[in-house]
């Protein structure tokens, strides 16, 4: 675990070609100041995963301006705001894999917690679920799904301590934790590093194991 | 008389017992909020993460990490939890919602719903949690007009826009109509307005009559 | 969610032939009082699901030791002081099924969040996964495990608020949150039922929505 | 010289890499906690759900709600963290541990191991967490003598005990040597008080030097 002194520093070293977690839901929980360093680092030809798709001309919707991004895996591209996306995706310049909110936390879960595929009930019947596996167990149908793991995540949480312990802050909280566990490297922006010691350990969200690197902004 | 939508979503309120631990979809769902009395226990939860949501926040009260499912400011209710999305959507796959409300574009006489895409070509998708919610809860109110702005019936025998989740709606709460919905057929348990005879005419499902 | 009176009011209801999660490692969030009160409650032909199969002579082995449990689903049931258990065991009294202790928290947790099913990599190739379905994904065998649904959970927690929010204490906290998801009834007790708006909404760690019926013992 | 218990966790806790996050087995593993300096940043985990455990607690500090996986009261360091023992196997079954240690019975070249069961007919099971750990960590090191009581090899060609988990070891610490096995087969890496060629007499497995 490293404290690192700029954003610049936090995302230093992503290669072309990553698939890199973007936490968030909607601007609650963005780590702007990563995406924003992570556009000035200059990685391309990134599969970007993230709950949205961009608001705005800012932030992760910059990243997709840029041209930088050939996959987007999300449930809800679709805002009143995501023109840029919009953009791209009509004029298909950029890849769309659209994932039930569920099954996209689910996928996370499963590749941080070591889990090599699970039948889920959302999606079953649908067009999100053909030329999927199904099954029916005990009269239910589910569809088969696999771990999506992330070679980074970028997360943006409310403080860090040392160790790279993270709490979040109400409903900024959303896929920061499950993020957190899915990537080869996670790195989280916090509004503030605190000593070791001073959060409390019944209250911890995401462990420092989870943790690679720490930027306060 | 034909129920506005603040009365169509009294109606629904009406419909949750006391205590239900309830979502309500983004959109028109989110009025029902209104109706629930503050003494009927009712805990109504957003899948971004929080459980006993209160009323959209206002002025000061105003705070960006605190959204509902909309992504409008809400605020949290004594004895409210946080949680992660993935937290979150287990809860929700988990079967522990007793009533969730969504809107829709079609619901078959199965109870299929279809509410997440219209099907055309040059339509961006997108899913959000309509898949989770859908399958999820105890119960499956869904609240639309009954018919669309050219007359055609939303309620159909089969859905003809891409489906969100099938036979998984219990209840349609409609301007003119209660319906129940599922393996047991279509039966109309209330109407405004219009009579069975008018239904049964212009819906191209069976109906009983409560 | 009810605050009941009592650890006997609390277990009432609970109906021979159950499958009862019951929390706690080793004694640490062991529920003594709630298991107690299941003695006098009478229930029997139960199923019982813990991490591990009693201690001497109280709470979980003194369920054991009139005969009321008829299987047992658990990681580790012999323990220095797990006469009980080993006497019925070997006598023939007892059905055992072993569970690696990730699987039994991992098959809880499906039944859950509403998981069908799941393929883990904990115990291939080993005689706990003996007859089971396995398959490689991405060049690692998995073998798949299916959800373990209670019909009650009894869970021994610090703190309750009175809409039955939880927050536990230390190494104690082990099986209660996921078996609290796991059960159709969940029942908790407590050392102190607290007002509503007392417990830190970023720190409960079981939201009310999962728990039934709370005492203070 | 072979090695005592005490200078076999020594020479475990040599092969940590500082900060490392790290698991020991209850029973012999445990030792190597003692020979952990504080400066080494390493961080113990203990699969009831605690990051960061510190030493075994005495007298006022023993606890009754903090224990280890072996039950026995221990403390928390500044920067632990509680949680649950589906998130704490989540972790370990996600290979987010750096090291694991690991008493056994047996471990194969390959480095299968078998250490939860001798396969006595009259034995009662018991398995906890060995299942995960053995499969979780990113580096599996075992710890033991490297002979029985009556002088049978416990580094053998192919486990005869149940197994706990296939190909999963890295490295073998003995009182007389430590070997790295697996798919490229067994290295002697260092040995105590015993030369190769007597090593390669007394095990049945293809021995390479270091």
């Amino acid at each position: 675990m490293r404290i690192c002194a700029s954003a610049a520093e936090a995302v230093a070293g992503i290669e072309d070609g990553s698939t890199v977690l973007i936490g968030g839901f909607g601007m609650a929980g963005m780590p702007v100041a990563l995406i924003d360093a992570l556009i000035e680092q200059g990685a391309s030809d990134l599969t970007v995963v993230s709950n949205n798709a961009g608001n705005g001309d800012t932030g992760l919707a910059a990243l997709l301006a840029q041209g930088r991004v050939r996959k987007m895996i999300c449930s809800f591209p679709r805002q009143h705001d995501s023109w840029v996306f919009d953009g791209l995706y009509r004029a298909g310049k950029i890849e769309l894999e659209l994932v039930p909110q569920g099954n996209l936390a689910e996928r996370m879960r499963a590749a941080g917690a070591g889990i090599g595929a699970f039948f889920t009930p959302t999606g079953v019947g649908t067009p999100l679920a053909e030329g999927k596996e199904t099954r029916e167990i005990d009269g239910r149908t589910y569809v088969l799904e696999y771990p999506i793991r992330g070679d980074v995540a970028l997360v943006g949480a409310h403080r860090a301590d040392r160790m790279g312990n993270l709490v979040y802050r109400k409903t900024a909280r959303n896929f920061g934790p499950v993020m957190a566990t899915a990537a080869a490297t996670t790195i989280a922006q916090v509004s503030r590093v605190v000593e070791t010691g001073d959060l409390d350990p019944e209250a911890v969200v995401t462990p420092s194991i989870y943790v690679d690197r720490v930027v306060a902004v | 008389m034909s129920l506005s939508k603040d009365e169509m979503a009294a109606r629904v309120a009406a419909d949750i017992p006391d205590g239900s631990f309830v979502n309500l979809g983004i959109g028109q769902p989110t009025l029902v909020a209104d109706h629930l009395t503050s003494g009927s226990g009712v805990v109504l939860h957003t899948e971004n993460g929080l459980l006993n949501m209160g009323p959209a926040a206002v002025g000061d009260a105003i705070d960006p990490d605190l959204t509902n499912a909309g992504k409008q400011p809400v605020t949290e209710r004594p004895g409210s939890s946080y949680f992660s999305s993935a937290d979150s959507f287990a809860m929700m796959r988990g079967g522990h919602l007793d009533v969730c409300v969504l809107g829709a574009f079609q619901v078959s006489a199965s109870g299929d719903i279809a509410n997440w895409h219209t099907g055309e070509p040059d339509a961006i998708p997108a899913v959000g949690g309509a898949m989770d919610l859908a399958i999820g809860a105890k119960r499956v109110f869904v609240m639309m007009t009954l018919f669309a702005k050219d007359g055609t019936p939303k309620l159909v025998p089969s859905c003809s826009y891409p489906l969100t989740g099938v036979g998984c709606v219990d209840r349609v709460y409609t301007d003119v109509a209660v319906f129940q919905v599922g393996a047991g057929g279509v039966q109309v348990l209330d109407t405004f307005g219009i009579t069975f005879d008018e239904l049964a005419e212009r819906l191209d499902v069976s109906l009983r009559p409560a």
